[in-house]
């Protein structure tokens, strides 16, 4: 059943590449999806780990196993959730061989449920490396006009991170005592002080990059503008969760004390960033950028949280993966929705939509509303618990992230004024209403962020064994 | 003599040749110093495979340096005969034999 | 023995059929027929069955490594010439010829695959070397052919003197050119840590230098490019990967055999190892390879870059000399070898050889375009081909050892660089609007060939054991 | 000093002269004498160190025949003082400091191996022993050589192969 | 007590019918909804009232908001004397207003009339939310609700780019008080680990901050207080806020949102109790607003502005109120100002929709005469504010002052300063609106008529309320009955420390008729001068210019803070972001690419060139070979 997950959207990818027809692809990759979906569903309300072994590598005692806990239920979740948003809400959109494009979506997904599933580490790096082929190829093929430098960057950079993490995994896989890759040796390894701070980087810096955090950022708004709608979508929505969860999954746990020694100065790190993107998403013109430097604010946050190792901050970033997902993923539909109907993305020449276009005014309020993660909107709950975490690790770092709030509301209101409010423009004055089946997309994501604002529950107790592991190995 | 001395010379023929192939421009004395090369590397064989036969006291103890020799003779004779068919080929097409000309390639 | 023997028969045989066989459409079917009865021959004598039985004397010491490595060899011999073959008739009348040189510089590698002296070595190298100046000559009115072939012959030449000279000074040091049987002459008490006399240490640093220039390692490479781009492209295909590879072989044999002596080198003057050096050398050659690759526009002058690049790589296996690394060579060859092969072959077809040429190809001719990526995710060592498995196992080799982390960050980061050219061709491909015009005609058994190759590829990237139990079973 | 070792230096000397004068030598012609003289000097070294068969080997093959292929081959160009160009002197003055740092480089080996073997140096022997004689030789490479003599063979083959493909007029 | 729950959530259905349906209701129909729910949840309160007086308070668990492990947060209601009354005030001062509303707004268009409706709900649900949360998360929930409602409602005619910079700079202000709050939650949560008031409130709790804690929390917790309850530094939000429709004003910006300050200190009075310190800088930011403002309504002409700076001022006085321990006072001023500021408030609004939508008094004058009912009910509330016996005004604000003397004179001097400020600029306004002759244009002249039913209804029961709700908190000295509201609240405040001292009823006497006479005796001052205002062009000059551009504080504002940092955001966007941190990313790709070019070079063609680098290669590996203990030492040291 959990190999499902891979198999449906891979075997539904390529054949898709074979599809000329563009109605014919559409239907065959939303279907592929929303069965994704299901077997997500049905996966995630089991209880307990839901597991696969084979073999796959024996004489490097790599095997293809995969997993089920807390955390990648509900990761894969996510990323089963949003496929089906994202091709419902770019389904009137017209690419040059649809069939490559939603082929290559769907191999992305397939990608990067591997490695939220992988529980091996040699089949993670697989995927890990897998996830970012196709969406290279679907950015640079299907983007703006600097698409190609813009994705280039990104994958450079990732590679770049991706094979540091490569020497890391080797490393440690030497160091194992059986010389076995599977994620439960990792976790047995005892290793010196020095060994450890060694791996730490290796591996910290190949997730830093994929996050991204502060000093290794800049590939993001670059890409995030350049990508295709949908490829924006799924990058920022799913992709940036890999790191994410893999600094949950294989930083924390394995290298608890050089987490432990490092953990400070990666903690003030992340609340700069969290800052100084938040700064820099106030003067932004371009509504991509603008997002582009608040998803790298919300990841700043969430890195620091996860470095506080405390258990309150780590559940928050559990939710807040998921929650962060899905309310940016509402943030870009609403973005390419209207840069669709006004061709344009500068704030500066928008204005007015709130009268031309009401419905999707008010979903992108309430999107709005969960960007700055005000109350009964679910990110407020994330966020409220990171900053506790933070603030328990340092008085300090807590005080200084939690000004990102007011910074937070500045540029998202900002935002919201100028695409809605005020008068309309040249570029505005002839947009309509946004189509059916994206405001179909966003009502969905709507009724996640106000359910999930009011009763977060479920999803604190779906990961709250992850969190048990990840804390109690340290 | 001590095999120091022999070495020495050797290694001066060596060096000779080297010299000769990075001054000179035509292929064939080129190709030439490199002879001499190989012939420094020929003295040299011998003069160990004597030392050896003195060392161990064993009446064919060097002799494997002395058939070496006779291999890289016969190979030199082979490398010769390709060579300068290529020196020839090169010669007919440009009427030149100056290696300062190849230059098409590059970069 | 089976292979080198059979091997030139079937060189002669060629050269005989040149002078017999008027259809020269026939060459190549009987080439690789013989290569297959090769791969067979191979095949056998691995698993102990052999059809000539000579005395070697040691000179000669066939292992399962190096058996290993002739048929992975013969293999990828069979698919260039499968794909290849319409391209080597083009090159020039003497197609039969072409062949029978190419048997013998097989020859030459299955040599070098189980030398277990240093005149073996010298041969080898020379049975390899020799065919190779007149394969890289042999569009005899190109200009650039000529050229080639002469920097080649004179390069090779001059390398075949130091290799001499190292060879000899190695005998003066040890007194024998067998590397497993020493009988040193400078110190007599015979130890386990016997220290290597001067001789012997500068002897090898010379052979070291040639056979760096055989494998073309910076820094010297600088034959390498300008000889692939001189050379017809199917040529160029065969000396960037099934020779480069025998070289390799060789080099590591020299220095797997001679390890003991060279890697604990305790002497009182000289207290490290070679190690070093060899650090040194392929810091080297990824700079040079990668750096240098990225500012080319022609894409057959790239490749010859990358291969340069590559070998850079697969140098770290010199570096670690465990079997890790004996087994990541193995898979390194055939990663390299088949993706080169491939993207040379369609290169061949290939009007323009530029960048701009590639232009628009996914439009064109989506197959070959999927082939190429294949090839080209290959070489930049992209999980789910072959080319992750054989970067994988080099860099394991050397993180294995204590203290060359360095070395293994250093590669990753030129592994980042080679990116940039890789994927240039693959923007051009797929991003770029364009042309593809092809010189020759692209059939569609070349087509099949391609994915299969390109397949072939995914397959092993997926389970690389495929390739590595046949090392031990 | 015995007369074996007179003649080692005399014919060291030798050998070394004409080594350079091969290269000093404008005419190519002039060269190749030379290195021909070169040849001769070391058979002389060859003789003086028991290894008769080579040194008559070195003449006959080497001087005689491949030597006569290099003039035959200059001939054939008709390449003289005249035709031939000369390297820039920067040129010329790098490739004699790098061969010079070469030579330093391998004398210093030398050296130290001289350190190595202090008090008891090891002695090329001179005008002693038969292992230079045909009989041995022959023995030797027909039996425990027979392989790579059978070897050489095919590097004979290819580069015959080669000479016809290269040589023959299209 | 069981049927808590009901009151939030009559607004919340209202909200989301009003909010859903807008399309589809039609004005009558949104406003009975509209209404109707608050009508509804006004009623419950009464009952639960009444329930509590009978002594039914208490806690209410529904769901586990958060629950991780050793982290419970419920989502629970806690309703007691203290929310009782906020409560009533709430739904009750709420409902008459939403009443008013439905005339008020009558011009919109059904769909944005919808939309008025369901953001008021909205509103009322997250006040109700606010005041009714059994811990500092729910009322926090509530807290961010209102600040989000008023945004909304500010912004409510958000074509125009005014209104919207307002709203967004009320959104942000709240924010920064907002930050001061959720850090303070975050300091009790890691001190205690819980935020439940009936957990934290008590005495072994408490006793696990230390001195420091309690300074810092408490004044964080005020921080937050003065960004949602406009006080200095925080309040200029408020006077810009009046960019919304009047009722909200009067509703959200005067009545209910901005006490939510008050509340939410008076609810941790038991902190507070602990840090004196915190208490006398709330007692001095609070005389200090209230005189501030009440300086800068002196010279303001718009009706909407002078009622903005007055309510800043009349909350400064509740601020004092707490900071000198008179909880019941504060809540007692909350109450009566609610009254009589959305009296006022609906009372311009009255005269502004006479006006049609002119808000400069100075164009206005004499209606006393079209609009009887609206200047009546003014006129009591100008009353009520100015502090006049026996107007409710009078009452509330003498306890506050009389616990400001006992507490410093000064500050008792400072406080008798603002009420005689408020005297004058009340009556200042009143008598140029309602007094003298018409300056507004011909147009406006013949349209001027008395507002219909449903706002002088609301007006008038707010007028009585605005005169007889001082009796509930009437002093000891007056009744044998006093202090009604305190003695329904002492069970929330049972748990203080005594005052320190009292005062003696004779020296309460004396400020009493001190401040009276005072007051006055402004009025007659005010009502002199101003009666017949006439409109001059001359230039206003000296401390007058100072006054009518309110201090400057907004300009300074921006020089200071708002300016430096969109030139520290533009400076990390173009200098650092762009140029340093990318610029070393693409310059590595630029060096790369550069050495490329370099080092091909090296690749001349030329054999002689090959060889001879070869050479030098062999020389140097051999020197390397030869020297490299010194390099390994060397590669170690850069690798450590």
């Amino acid at each position: 059943m959990i190999v499902l997950l891979i198999l449906i959207p891979v075997i539904a990818g390529v054949f898709s590449f074979f599809i000329k027809n563009s109605k014919a692809a559409q239907g065959l990759a939303l279907t592929a999806s929303l069965l994704t979906f299901l077997t997500a569903l049905v996966l995630v309300t089991t209880h307990g780990k839901v597991q696969l072994e084979m073999q796959w590598l024996p004489q490097m005692n790599s095997s293809f196993n995969l997993s089920m806990d807390g955390m990648a239920k509900m990761l894969c979740l996510l990323n089963a959730v949003s496929v089906p948003l994202i091709l419902s809400s770019t389904l009137r959109s017209h690419y040059k061989s649809p069939g490559n494009f939603l082929g290559l979506l769907l191999l992305t997904q397939a990608g990067m449920m591997g490695v939220f599933l992988a529980a091996d580490v040699l089949l993670f790096y697989f995927f890990w490396e897998l996830a970012l082929i196709p969406i290279y190829f679907l950015c640079s093929q299907y983007g703006g006009n600097k698409k190609i430098q813009a994705t280039f960057k990104f994958f450079v950079y990732t590679f770049l991170g991706s094979l540091l993490l490569l020497i890391g995994i080797i490393y440690l896989y030497l160091k194992t005592p059986d010389h076995s890759f599977a994620l439960s040796s990792f976790y047995d390894l005892k290793l010196s002080a020095s060994e450890q701070n060694l791996g730490f980087w290796l591996f910290f810096i190949a997730f830093a990059i994929k996050m991204p955090i502060f000093p290794l950022h800049t590939w993001q708004p670059d890409t995030y503008e350049q990508a295709p709608a949908a490829g924006t979508m799924i990058l920022s929505a799913v992709m940036v969760k890999m790191g994410l969860y893999a600094m949950i999954r294989y930083v924390l746990p394995i290298f608890p004390q050089a987490v432990l020694h490092f953990n400070h100065i990666i903690v003030v790190f992340s609340v700069i960033g969290l800052l100084y993107a938040s700064f820099i998403a106030i003067r932004q013109d371009d509504l991509k950028r603008l997002i582009a430097y608040s998803s790298i604010a919300h990841v700043g946050l969430m890195c620091a949280a996860i470095f506080s190792m405390e258990r309150v901050g780590l559940q928050g970033v559990m939710i807040q993966m998921f929650n962060h997902g899905i309310n940016v993923l509402g943030l870009w539909i609403v973005a390419s929705a209207i840069e669709r109907q006004t061709g344009t993305r500068k704030l500066s020449e928008m204005g007015g939509l709130a009268t031309k276009a009401p419905v999707l005014a008010t979903l992108f309020m309430i999107m709005a509303l969960a960007n700055v993660s005000l109350p009964l909107t679910n990110s407020f709950i994330g966020e409220f618990l990171m900053f506790n975490g933070i603030f328990r690790f340092s008085i300090w770092a807590g005080v200084f992230a939690c000004f990102s709030i007011i910074l937070v509301a500045i540029y998202t209101l900002w935002a919201m004024q100028k695409m809605f409010y005020g008068k309309t423009s040249d570029f505005t004055a002839n947009a309509m209403e946004s189509p059916r089946n994206t405001q179909y997309a966003l009502i969905v994501i709507t009724i996640v962020i106000l359910v999930l604002g009011v009763y977060p529950q479920p999803l604190l107790q779906l990961t709250q064994d992850t969190v048990q592991t990840v804390l109690s190995i340290k | 003599m001590p095999i120091q001395y022999y070495i020495a010379l050797a290694v001066t023929l060596f060096s000779i040749g080297v010299v000769g192939v990075l001054i000179r421009r035509n292929a064939i004395i080129v190709f030439m110093c490199i002879e001499l090369m190989l012939n420094a590397a020929n003295l040299l064989l011998v003069a160990f495979s004597k030392t050896h036969t003195a060392t161990t006291g064993l009446p064919l103890a060097g002799i494997d340096g002395q058939i070496f020799v006779f291999f890289i003779m016969v190979v030199a004779a082979a490398e010769v005969s390709v060579g300068l068919a290529i020196i020839v080929m090169m010669y007919r097409n440009t009427h030149s034999v100056d290696i300062d000309f190849l230059n098409r390639l590059k970069n | 023995m089976n292979a080198i023997i059979l091997s030139a028969i079937l060189g002669v045989v060629m050269m005989l059929c040149s002078a017999f066989v008027k259809n020269t459409k026939a060459y190549k079917s009987i080439a690789l027929v013989g290569l297959i009865i090769l791969l067979l021959a191979n095949i056998c004598e691995t698993y102990g069955h052999e059809v000539f039985d000579i005395p070697t004397y040691h000179m000669l010491e066939f292992d399962r490594f190096g058996l290993y490595f002739n048929t992975l060899a013969i293999i990828c011999t069979i698919l260039f010439s499968a794909i290849s073959q319409r391209e080597i008739e083009r090159v020039g009348r003497y197609v039969g010829e072409y062949f029978a040189l190419i048997f013998f510089v097989l020859s030459g590698i299955f040599i070098l695959s189980s030398f277990n002296n240093l005149l073996m070595l010298f041969i080898g190298i020379e049975i390899m070397s020799i065919p190779l100046y007149i394969l890289t000559g042999a569009r005899k009115e190109n200009l650039k052919s000529n050229e080639a072939s002469l920097k080649y012959f004179l390069m090779g030449a001059f390398s075949t003197g130091i290799m001499l000279m190292g060879i000899a000074l190695v005998y003066g040091g040890t007194g024998s050119f067998d590397l497993t049987h020493k009988v040193s002459a400078v110190v007599a008490e015979p130890g386990i840590n016997q220290p290597m006399s001067f001789l012997d240490v500068a002897g090898m640093l010379l052979i070291l230098v040639a056979m760096c220039f055989k494998v073309s390692a910076a820094p010297f490479h600088f034959w390498a490019p300008d000889i692939y781009d001189g050379s017809p492209s199917v040529f160029a295909s065969f000396m960037a990967t099934i020779v480069k590879a025998g070289a390799f072989i060789a080099f590591i044999r020299l220095f797997a055999i001679r390890e003991d002596e060279t890697s604990i080198l305790q002497n009182a003057i000289i207290g490290v190892n070679w190690k070093m050096l060899f650090s040194v050398i392929i810091v080297a050659t990824l700079m040079f390879g990668n750096i240098t690759a990225i500012f080319q526009q022609s894409v057959k002058r790239m490749l010859a870059y990358s291969s340069v690049a590559q070998a850079g790589f697969m140098l770290f296996a010199l570096l670690s000399l465990n079997d890790t690394a004996k087994e990541g060579l193995l898979l390194y060859v055939v990663a390299y070898s088949l993706a080169t092969i491939g993207l040379f072959a369609i290169l061949a077809k290939m009007k323009d050889y530029t960048l701009e040429g590639y232009n628009g190809m996914a439009k064109s001719h989506p197959t070959l375009a999927f082939a190429n990526v294949i090839f080209l995710l290959s070489l930049s060592g992209i999980p789910l081909t072959i080319g992750f498995f054989a970067k994988y196992y080099m860099l394991m080799a050397v993180v294995h050892m204590d203290g060359y982390l360095w070395v293994a960050i250093v590669g990753i980061i030129f592994a980042v660089i080679s990116i940039y050219y890789y994927f240039r061709v693959i923007q051009s491909m797929y991003f770029k609007e364009g042309t593809v015009v092809f010189k020759y005609p692209v059939t569609k058994s070349f087509k099949i060939l391609a994915i299969v190759i390109a397949l072939l590829i995914i397959v092993l990237g997926a389970f690389p054991q495929l390739i590595l139990n046949f090392l031990y079973f | 000093m015995g007369i074996a070792a007179i003649l080692f230096w005399i014919l060291s000397a030798l050998t070394i002269f004409s080594a350079i004068m091969i290269l000093v030598s404008k005419n190519p012609v002039h060269s190749v004498l030379w290195l021909i003289a070169t040849f001769f000097a070391i058979s002389g070294h060859y003789i003086l160190l028991n290894a008769q068969f080579l040194a008559i080997v070195n003449i006959i093959v080497y001087a005689g025949a491949i030597m006569v292929l290099f003039l035959f081959v200059i001939m054939l160009m008709n390449l003289d003082a005249r035709t031939e160009t000369r390297k820039n002197l920067w040129m010329k003055l790098a490739g004699v400091i790098s061969g010079g740092m070469l030579l330093w480089i391998l004398i210093s080996v030398v050296r130290t191996y001289a350190e190595q073997t202090k008090g008891h140096p090891d002695m090329a022997v001179l005008n002693t022993g038969t292992i230079g004689l045909i009989k041995p030789l022959g023995k030797v490479l027909f039996t425990q050589y027979a392989l790579p003599f059978e070897l050489c063979s095919i590097l004979f083959l290819s580069a015959m192969v080669g000479a016809v493909v290269i040589g023959k007029k299209n | 007590m069981n049927l808590a729950y009901l009151v939030p959530l009559f607004p919340l259905v209202g909200f989301l019918i009003n909010g859903l349906f807008r399309k589809q209701l039609s004005k009558q129909a949104v406003s009975v909804v509209g209404c109707g729910v608050l009508l509804a949840s006004f009623i419950l309160s009464l009952v639960l009232f009444f329930d509590i007086k009978a002594g039914g308070a208490g806690v209410r668990t529904y769901f586990d908001f958060i629950n991780v492990a050793d982290f419970k947060i419920p989502f629970a209601f806690q309703v007691d004397q203290l929310t009782a009354v906020f409560l009533l005030i709430i739904t009750g001062v709420g409902s008459l207003i939403h009443i008013y509303s439905s005339a008020y707004m009558q011009e919109e268009t059904p769909q944005h009339f919808a939309r008025y409706f369901a953001y008021l709900n909205l509103f009322v649900f997250s006040m109700l939310l606010l005041v009714m949360g059994a811990n500092f998360l729910i009322m926090f929930i509530g807290w961010e609700g209102v600040g989000l409602c008023s945004y909304l409602l500010i912004g409510y005619w958000f074509k125009n780019d005014t209104f919207n910079y307002a709203a967004r700079k009320a959104f942000v202000m709240n924010r920064i008080g907002d930050l001061g709050f959720l850090i303070a939650l975050f300091w009790i949560l890691s001190k205690t680990g819980t935020l439940s008031y009936h957990e934290l409130f008590t005495p072994d709790m408490l006793a696990k901050f230390s001195r420091a804690d309690v300074t810092a929390i408490t004044l964080l917790l005020f921080v937050g207080a003065t960004g949602k309850s406009a006080q200095i530094p925080l309040y200029t939000w408020l006077p810009d806020a009046m960019a919304g429709p009047t009722p909200v004003s009067a509703l959200i910006h005067a009545a209910t949102m901005v006490t939510a300050g008050i509340y939410m200190i008076a609810r941790s009075h038991l902190l507070y109790s602990l840090a004196p310190f915190t208490n006398e800088i709330i007692a001095i930011i609070g005389v200090a607003t209230a005189v501030f403002a009440a300086s800068i309504a002196l010279r303001q002409n718009d009706i909407k502005k002078v009622l903005a700076y007055s309510t800043v001022s009349q909350l400064g006085y509740m601020f004092l109120g707490l900071g000198v321990g008179a909880y019941g006072g504060a809540v007692f001023h909350v109450m009566t100002h609610a009254f009589f500021k959305a009296l006022l408030f609906l009372g311009a609004g009255s005269v502004i929709h006479a006006m049609g939508g002119q808000q400069d008094s100075r164009f206005m004058g004499g209606l006393k005469k079209f609009m009887p009912v609206t200047h009546i009910t003014f006129l009591l509330a100008c009353l009520a504010i100015a502090g006049v016996p026996p107007f409710s005004g009078f009452f509330s604000k003498d306890e506050i002052l009389a616990a400001a003397y006992a507490s410093s004179p000064v500050l008792y001097y400072l406080g008798v300063l603002g009420a005689l400020f408020t005297a004058f600029y009340m009556f200042r306004i009143y008598a140029m609106t309602f007094l003298g002759k018409f300056r507004g244009t011909q147009e406006q002249a013949h349209h001027l008529h008395e507002s219909p039913k449903a706002m002088t209804i609301p007006l008038s029961i707010l007028a009585v309320l605005a005169v007889i709700a001082g009796f509930l908190g009437i002093p000891a000295i007056f009744a044998p009955h006093a202090h009604l509201l305190e003695n329904f609240l002492s069970p929330v405040f049972s748990d203080l420390p005594a005052a320190s001292e009292t005062l003696s009823h004779q020296t309460e006497w004396m400020l009493m008729l001190v401040t009276t006479v005072l007051v006055i005796a402004t009025i007659i001052w005010a009502w002199k001068k101003y009666a017949d205002y006439q409109k001059s062009e001359q230039q206003e000059t000296g401390l007058s210019k100072v006054l009518a551009n309110k201090w400057y504080v907004d300009e300074i504002y921006d020089g200071l803070i708002v300016n430096p940092v969109m030139k520290f955001s533009n400076f990390l966007k173009n200098v650092i972001d762009k140029t340093f941190i990318d610029g070393i990313v693409n310059g590595v790709g630029r060096f790369v690419q550069y050495s490329s070019r370099q080092i091909r070079l090296v690749q001349s063609g030329q054999v002689g060139g090959y060889i001879l680098m070869m050479v030098l290669s062999l020389v140097v590996l051999f020197v390397i070979f030869w020297n490299q203990a010194y390099i390994l030492t060397f590669i170690h040291w850069i690798f450590k």
